[in-house]
């Protein structure tokens, strides 16, 4: 298991670098929060407020190392601090309510993706060079090619406004409160088609292509023609030994991709207006709100460590070869 | 030979381009009786591996199989076969053994399972009967049976090249294709090897096509032995006949080319 | 039960403040609807008081001091007495804990004391005849609820308790909540709504949606082309009014770092040209889909305070302010600014070089199209002036600090141009607010503001404003351009009496700062 | 005898950690002179390859050293590296990986003469290299503008000869250089060393699996067996005349198409194996003298 | 690398995505010549649909749509390209550098690699990108190139790892050859077809990426940029106001420009791995199966 412990080695220091990245940029931004919050408010806020915002914040000054030193503790104790833009409400709680949404949503969507990229793949390489082939193949490039905001707006559009089959934004019907009832999953699931199948449209093309070239590599392995040669079914050849080798790779693809779940698909959740973190953060963003800022990304970041820890340890459950290594 | 086990006809094989077809194999005929060990010879890209894939209908696409080109293995059109009659023709009928057994065993699954996967899908035994055969396989072959739940990548090259050849001898094949089975392994290795297989092959009376370009082993192991030059047959004849008294001017130069252990060179 | 349902502010998601101190995060709806103010000034009824909480107030003669009379019987919304202890317990927490005091009231007042249990009393530090509307800003909270709060700045007041029409949260999720009737309103009779509904709304598309499919009743937003988006989708019930609202001019800084631009900046006439040369109506047309009120007025006057206005201001110094190409490069020619080096380009008399930036928030796309507009309309009478887009906040602090040529800048709408005066032209505001970005001071125009709060007779207060507006228009130090719309969009098909452009009952702008939503409020009547 | 040319001595080389890993070498030693052959033979994974790298100081031994001319040669750096490989130049077992595909026959040899003929002019260059491909039996005008893959393996073996050859150098190192070739240009390529050694008074230094051509080539020999030279000497003696159990099962195991495996003699007993490979593998440092240049591991 | 070149004129992919992108390129230089209109001046009414004399129609300024998608595609092409540049040119050495040299560059460029690759790009990006505040088209090209290589690096240092261990990197090294050289013309040729599929990777990636910061309003809103149309017609509410060409002339022309990448990518990777390769001789088979010619 040595090469786990490094791998957590690895993930241990990636971390504390990202977090001291995360620490050091907002401080290089242009413009506090406060600035920025009364600034917005144009003219409503009498500059006399300016000051009273100026404390309510109370932006910590103090030596640099100081801050950094509070940040990293209070990064192992949870405490990510408060938003500036829902102040008093802590990063945390802001995050966790943004969290189950994305994770719902683009989680669903990753892993559909993959199963539907991977089996599309899989079937197109095997095909290769039918029509289905050239179908999906062509699809892929097309769908992979086409940028996340260009579909959202297309969808939404056609979707949401012209045909008005699907909301246009929320999470779940307004009227209805959270619960386990079935009107309420309904709705979750209504409202989420719409940025599903965007999301979905935008990732499986790239699993797709990935998996297809895998398997065209593998098929040409001598491990798949002797298992033709042994007479076994089609089905067989392709899933257990073309398919099951082929995704080995394709797993750390997947795994980057769950990675970025927590990023969102930022720009369907904005398009959609979508309850999510990619959402959280470009509010947070355009509101300057850096301990939000912060705190995501250092969420982010941690998830991808997450994910790819996962995935090598799926490695090595999923590829005999790796077990005996270290 | 009426009587032949196989028997390859007018075989022509093309490889198909997108201007032009590149002729792999040009009108070869072969017979292989029963129990005989054939040996194609000949160099590298002549043809001997597209006979072989041929043989187990194994080919796929860009290669195509000239109409008047005909293939019987004990008496059946193998060309005819639908897809259903192949999957069952295969393995049942003709093995193969593939040149490098670092790649032709399937490294996440485990032997035990590359065997159960043979015998399930042939003769629909249970696991209990699939792992008692694979037992006696792996004895067959020199490799304790307890390391059935082990994966490929545990196992030595010869002992892998040793497995596949246990897996080959599963169902009792009437005719096992070897294609340049031993290039990867030392002599030592590959002469313990094929030693085992000629043994097997007394044994158990299975034929066996065999390719390498190594002249003198072919000699060595093969009863008969065609020699190949870019995709035409052009001498074929007993083992003996072909060291002995080479009639083509390529063989002949083939032999000129070998150096020989006790100086000088062989031809 | 009735409800109205309410777009107020964008947000991404709703969270549970009601901390009526809190300016900037807590829920827009928590001033005026759950925490009534004493009196609310209507500006659009000039400026005359309408109490609420507060029956009167008298100002002392020397205008040093100021009682609230409280109604009588005054409950807050949980059925506790609100008293004037409540009253003066809400100042002095502001003054125990400055972070809540968003007006800095304490920098105005000297004391507050309870001079019986219905009356208030404040001491100024200075004379001034407007105490009555600055005091009015701070929300006046429960003692009873608010005493034991560790540290009210970072309170969320989750369950508030409150004075005003709509205290009690009904319901509170991150998409929508709903702010309910206070069971013991003291002006319940007229209170016909029971519940105000506030969806949330992330973008000007969402708004426009819901506005759009009917299911907002009162909105303050953006709608592009209102008529043919909205209005036409339903004639009979779809309104809206924009009245004028803070208004938006172009500014040159006074004391540029850029000596050569400064030069031309200083000088009144190309002031005057350039403001000569700015289409206006073009601004308001293209950039602001004819949404804002013209503004033509180098006094400062406009459509928004035109009961201030002086009309002798507007004729002799009118065309200052007003679209004429021609006049504006005849005027650059006579006073010597002609392109010297031949690049098409007017310089200075001397020779040196005019160039300079406007700066504009990024983000503001309708200043931008007004800039844009602007620096077309420069090119065409040869003077060369760039766009510059820096980050709000960095536009903001550029011009609170003074590092700028030119830029586009706003003056907020006040119950009198008192207030947009005082700001734009107090020089002890320099550095410290964006409304003095153009540095121009004047010692008469400043003496003027402050004789302004020393009485409280309007007729005098008129003419210290008109003798300030001619000195200003005289100046041109701004050159006004148009006043924001006051956003307003009203649905008549579940209720009326809605303040409107033929009833201009009330600012009907829902947003925080406009006291009066609360008129607006209380004279709906739903549709049976 | 003169001073070898390179010589090893107690050379080892371990992969890995000292214990756990793999013994590469094991305290080899052995000469190589100039106009002379040593062949290296020896199973897969015996070590052969280990000792031509260490030769090339592409490794350094664990223990022992490499000297060229009675001089080490560990700590080689810079210009002392570089007249070093000079003299030392090396043709690799395959004629196609060891040629870059994205250049041409001409630009690989160029290179070689640029860094090691800084005598030859720039406008020479082109005769130069013409020279060279002449020299190994191409015709320069064809082959030199060609890129490697549009040549056949004999010729791109013959090519990497030149390369080598080009630098002027005095020891060959040749790792099983036709391995990978058609058996039918084999021949040409081994003649071709065989004529160069003579021809320019090389030491060729010639690693392989296949005992029959490195009596073809070598006059010395030396056979490995998992990290041990086990028998060497004079070729012919130690092929007509193996002594070391290991040595006679490769012999016997070479194909020798003059015997069948049917033959019951010529079987090979695969217990008998397992326990030569036993022998074989055990450290063993005490030298047995079979006859006049010819030795053999005691076992 | 002219193996590459032919191979591209055979595939029939890598034609039609070299005819789309070369196309578009030639409009984006040509603009001047396309259309008579400034791309940032008022040359019409608000929001016209398309018609003879807009014929993209126009957008709610009244600027010429056709005019601002043909200059838009000048900014488009020129942060693609440079950012593609500049983040190839960061992966390639770094990974051919981490590759060949191993041992302790290695390790502390692949962890340098691991970390960028670790560390969530999008979200990231926009983060930079607002705190640099005003992003210029260049601006975002180089934060672009700053941020993104990672993964490029990954893929050459494994591929260099492979090539390395090829003989005749091995037989440079013995002939003398200095490192660098090594790696710039032993390994670097022999990576070509990474590097390529690498470059329009990145392009792509710079150019949606960049559309997207800008169409997030993070971006410079005075630049002409399709980045900047879909920002200022969102903002316009351009889709509720039925303005539909003012935001999907900007769809489209980044959805070709994608797909032409896209294709021309697909073929490099075609060309560089044969395996992958179909083409005309998979069709030319079929029909000589149907045709009875002959059969598997
Ligand atoms: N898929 C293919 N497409 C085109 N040509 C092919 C294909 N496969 C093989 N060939 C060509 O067909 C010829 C015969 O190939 P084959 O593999 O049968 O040779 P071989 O005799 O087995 O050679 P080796 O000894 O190297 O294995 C070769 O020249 C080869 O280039
Ligand atoms: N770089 C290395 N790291 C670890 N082990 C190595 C390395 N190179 C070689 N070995 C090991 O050292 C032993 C000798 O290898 P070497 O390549 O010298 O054998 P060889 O005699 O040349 O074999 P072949 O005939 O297969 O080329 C083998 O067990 C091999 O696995
Ligand atoms: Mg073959
Ligand atoms: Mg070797
Ligand atoms: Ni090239």
């Amino acid at each position: 298991m040595l090469f786990l412990l490094r791998r957590i080695l690895f993930y241990l220091a990636a971390f504390i670098a990202a977090a001291t990245i995360n620490f050091f940029l907002p401080r290089l931004m242009p413009g506090d929060p406060v600035a920025l919050m009364f600034s917005s408010a144009g003219s409503e806020l009498p500059p006399e407020s300016l000051e009273a915002l100026k404390l309510t914040f109370g932006f910590v000054d103090g030596p640099l190392w100081e801050q950094y030193l509070t940040y990293l503790s209070s990064i192992f104790t949870g405490d990510l601090g408060v938003s500036v833009k829902y102040f008093p409400l802590p990063v945390t709680d802001l995050l966790g309510r943004a969290l189950l949404w994305t994770v719902g949503l683009v989680g669903t969507a990753t892993l559909i993706s993959f199963a539907l990229g991977s089996f599309l793949g899989m079937v197109a390489a095997w095909r290769r060079g039918s029509r289905l082939d050239v179908v999906v193949s062509v699809s892929a490039i097309f769908a992979t090619s086409i940028p996340a905001v260009v579909t959202s707006l297309v969808a939404l559009f056609v979707f949401g406004f012209t045909l008005g089959w699907f909301p246009t934004g929320y999470a779940h019907d307004p009227a209805l409160d959270p619960s386990f009832s079935l009107a309420f999953f309904a709705s979750v699931a209504h409202h989420a088609i719409l940025p599903l199948v965007t999301l979905c449209f935008v990732l499986t093309g790239g699993f797709t292509v990935t998996m297809r070239n895998n398997m065209i590599n593998l098929l040409g392995q001598d491990y798949v023609v002797m298992a033709r040669a042994k007479g076994l079914s089609d089905r067989r050849v392709m899933v257990w030994y073309a398919a099951r080798n082929a995704l080995l790779p394709t797993v750390s693809s997947l795994a980057i991709a769950l990675g970025t779940v927590l990023g969102g698909s930022l720009v369907t959740e904005v398009v959609f207006n979508y309850p999510g973190l990619g959402n959280t953060l470009y509010q947070a963003i355009l509101a300057r709100d850096y301990p939000v800022i912060q705190g995501q990304l250092l969420v982010m970041t941690a998830a991808m460590l997450v994910s790819n820890f996962l995935v090598d340890v799926s490695y090595v459950l999923l590829d005999p070869r790796l077990k005996g290594s270290g | 030979m009426s009587d032949a086990l196989l028997s390859v006809r007018n075989l022509t094989i093309d490889y198909i381009g997108a201007e032009t077809d590149f002729r792999a194999v040009d009108d070869v005929s072969f017979d292989v009786a029963p129990g005989e060990v054939f040996g194609l010879a000949g160099e590298s890209g002549c043809g001997k591996s597209t006979i072989a894939f041929a043989v187990s209908r194994l080919h796929g696409p860009p290669a195509l199989i000239r109409k008047g080109s005909e293939i019987r293995l004990a008496g059946r059109d193998v060309l005819g076969l639908d897809k259903r009659a192949l999957a069952d023709f295969r393995w049942r009928e003709v093995a193969m053994v593939f040149q490098s057994a670092m790649n032709s065993l399937n490294p996440v699954l485990r032997i035990e399972e590359q065997f159960y996967d043979v015998l399930r899908t042939h003769t629909g035994c249970t696991r209990k009967e699939a792992r008692d055969r694979t037992a006696e396989m792996l004895t067959l072959v020199d490799i304790r049976p307890e390391r059935m739940r082990d994966y490929p990548h545990q196992f030595s090259g010869g002992m892998r090249q040793r497995i596949v050849i246990a897996i080959c001898m599963a169902l009792d094949p009437k005719l096992v294709v070897m294609d340049e089975p031993t290039t990867a392994l030392d002599v030592v290795v590959q002469r313990e090897i094929l030693q085992r297989i000629d043994e097997l092959r007394r044994q158990r009376g299975f034929s066996v096509l065999f390719i390498t370009h190594d002249l003198g082993l072919m000699v060595q192991f093969c009863d008969r032995i065609g020699v190949m030059l870019s995709g035409r047959m052009v001498e074929q004849g007993p083992s003996e006949a072909i060291f002995r008294t080479p009639r083509h001017d390529y063989t002949k130069r083939l032999w000129a080319s070998f150096p020989s252990l006790k100086g000088g060179v062989l031809g | 039960q009735t409800v109205l349902t309410v777009n107020i502010e964008p947000a991404t998601t709703w969270v549970r403040n009601f901390n009526p101190f809190n300016q900037t995060s807590a829920r827009q709806s928590t001033l005026d609807f759950i925490y009534e103010p004493l009196v609310i000034f209507n500006q659009f009824d000039s400026n005359k008081p309408v109490y609420r909480l507060a029956e009167s107030f008298t100002l002392s003669d020397d205008l040093k001091s100021i009682d609230f009379k409280l109604r009588s019987g005054l409950k807050w919304s949980d059925g506790q007495p609100l008293t004037a202890e409540d009253v003066k317990f809400s100042f002095d927490l502001v003054k125990r804990f400055p972070a809540l005091d968003f007006v800095s009231i304490w920098t105005q007042i000297d004391g507050v004391e309870v001079a019986d249990a219905e009356t208030v009393r404040f001491t100024m530090k200075e004379p001034t005849s407007l105490a009555a509307e600055t005091l009015v800003q701070i929300p006046i909270v429960p003692q009873h609820a608010w005493k034991d709060i560790a540290d009210p700045v970072t309170f969320s007041n989750e369950t508030p308790v409150g004075s005003g029409p709509m205290t009690e949260i009904a319901r509170f999720t991150g998409q929508t909540y709903d702010q309910c009737r206070n069971p013991n309103y003291w002006d319940g009779e007229h209170l016909k709504v029971d519940c105000m509904r506030f969806p949330q709304l992330a973008d000007n598309n969402q708004i426009l949606t819901a506005t759009v499919d009917g299911t907002l009743d009162w909105g303050v937003s953006f709608i592009p082309d209102i008529e043919k988006v909205y209005v036409a989708k339903n004639p009979e019930h779809f309104h809206y009014w924009y009245s004028p609202s803070s208004m938006v001019a172009f500014v040159f800084n006074q004391e540029s770092a850029n000596a050569d631009n400064r030069k031309a900046f200083s000088d009144l006439k190309f002031r005057q040209a350039v403001s000569m040369a700015l289409d206006r109506q073009g601004m308001v047309d293209i950039a602001g889909y004819g949404y804002p009120t013209l503004n033509e007025d180098p006094g400062l006057m406009g459509e928004l305070y035109k009961a201030w206005a002086d009309p002798s201001v507007t004729t002799d110094f009118g065309k200052f302010a007003t679209y004429d190409e021609a006049a504006a490069a005849a005027l650059l020619d006579e006073a010597g600014y002609v392109d010297k080096d031949g690049d098409g380009m007017r310089d200075n008399p001397d020779g040196t070089k005019i160039a300079f930036s406007i700066i504009v928030p990024a983000s503001w796309t309708d200043w931008i199209d007004t800039v844009n507009i602007a620096i077309d309309n420069m090119k065409a009478v040869g003077i060369d002036a760039r766009i510059e887009t820096p980050e709000e906040a960095v536009w903001s602090q550029n011009l609170i600090s003074g590092k700028f040529d030119a830029a586009i800048n706003s003056l907020p709408a006040a119950a009198s141009p008192y207030y947009p005066y005082k700001r734009a032209f107090t020089e002890a505001d320099k550095g410290k607010t964006r409304f003095t970005a153009q540095r121009w001071f004047n010692a008469d125009v400043e003496k003027l503001i402050g004789e302004f709060t020393h009485t409280a007779d309007l007729d005098k207060q008129k003419d210290i404003m008109n003798r300030a507006q001619r000195i200003v228009a005289e100046n041109l130090p701004l050159m006004p351009v148009f006043n924001n719309p006051n956003w307003y969009q009203y649905n008549t098909s579940r209720f009326t009496g809605w303040s409107t452009k033929e009833n201009p009952f009330a600012n009907p702008s829902i947003t925080r700062n406009n006291r009066a939503r609360l008129l607006n409020l209380l004279a709906l009547q739903p549709v049976p | 005898m003169n001073e070898p040319l390179l010589r090893f001595d107690t050379v080892s080389k371990t992969f890995g950690s000292e214990t756990g890993g793999v013994r590469a070498a094991r305290s080899v030693n052995f000469a190589l002179h100039s106009g002379r052959a040593l062949a290296i033979v020896g199973e897969s994974g015996s070590g052969k390859t280990t000792c031509a790298r260490m030769a090339m100081l592409e490794y350094l031994p664990t223990s022992g050293r490499v000297l060229f001319k009675g001089e080490p040669t560990a700590g080689r750096r810079g210009r002392d590296l570089a007249t070093y490989r000079q003299a030392v130049q090396m043709i690799f077992q395959d004629p196609f990986a060891s040629l870059n595909p994205a250049h041409t026959i001409a630009y690989h040899l160029k290179r070689t003469l640029r860094l090691h003929r800084p005598d030859i002019r720039s406008a020479d260059l082109d005769a130069a290299v013409f020279e060279q491909l002449a020299g190994v039996k191409l015709d320069p005008a064809i082959v030199a503008p060609k890129y490697p893959h549009e040549l056949s393996g004999g010729q791109r073996q013959r090519v990497n000869i030149a390369r080598a050859l080009a630098a002027r150098p005095q020891v060959l190192v040749a790792d099983e250089p036709t391995s990978m070739l058609d058996v039918s240009v084999r021949l040409g390529v081994l003649n071709l060393l065989n004529e160069m050694k003579a021809a320019r008074n090389l030491g060729l230094l010639y690693i392989t699996h296949d005992i029959a051509t490195a009596r073809y080539v070598a006059e010395d020999i030396a056979v490995m067996y998992s990290g041990q030279i086990v028998e060497w000497g004079d070729c012919g003696a130690v092929i007509d005349n193996p002594q070391h159990p290991y040595t006679k099962l490769l012999l016997s195991a070479v194909p020798d198409p003059a015997c069948r495996f049917s033959d019951a003699a010529s079987r090979i007993d695969p217990g008998a194996v397992e326990a030569v490979r036993r022998i074989a593998a055990k450290d063993q440092s005490e030298v047995v003298t079979a006859g006049e240049n010819h030795f053999v591991l005691a076992v | 690398m002219g193996q590459l070149l032919i191979g591209l004129r055979r595939n029939r992919k890598a034609l039609v995505g070299l005819a789309i992108v070369l196309l578009i390129v030639l409009v984006a230089v040509a603009a001047p010549l396309l259309t008579e209109y400034n791309p940032a001046g008022r040359t019409g009414r608000p929001h016209q649909p398309p018609s003879a004399e807009h014929i993209l129609g126009t957008t709610r300024l009244g600027q010429d749509v056709w005019a601002r998608l043909i200059y838009g595609a000048q900014t488009s092409l020129a942060v693609g390209f440079a950012a593609g540049l500049l983040i190839t040119v960061v992966g390639t050495t770094l990974g051919i550098i981490a590759g060949y040299r191993g041992g302790k560059t290695d390790e502390v460029i692949s962890f340098l690699t691991n970390m960028v690759l670790v560390v969530p790009n999008l979200p990231l990006l926009l983060v930079i990108a607002s705190f640099v505040g005003q992003a210029g088209p260049m601006v975002i090209a180089l934060i672009l190139g700053l941020t993104s290589w990672a993964w490029g690096a990954r893929v050459t240092r494994a591929e260099t790892l492979s090539v390395k261990q090829r003989d005749f990197v091995k037989a440079a090294e013995m002939m003398g050859e200095p490192q660098w050289r090594i790696m710039a013309f032993e390994i670097f040729p022999n990576v070509f077809s990474i590097v390529g599929i690498n470059f329009i990777g990145s392009v792509i990636f710079a150019v949606i990426t960049e559309a997207t910061l800008e169409f997030l309003g993070l971006g410079d809103p005075n630049v002409i940029s399709w980045g900047t149309m879909l920002y200022n017609a969102q903002k316009a509410s351009a889709l509720s106001v039925g303005a539909w060409w003012d935001i999907l002339a900007p769809c489209l022309a980044l959805a070709l420009l994608g797909i032409g990448l896209s294709l021309l990518n697909f073929a490099v990777d075609e060309i560089a791995n044969p395996r992958l390769r179909t083409g005309g001789r998979l069709a030319r088979w079929s029909s000589l199966i149907r045709s009875g010619e002959g059969r598997l």
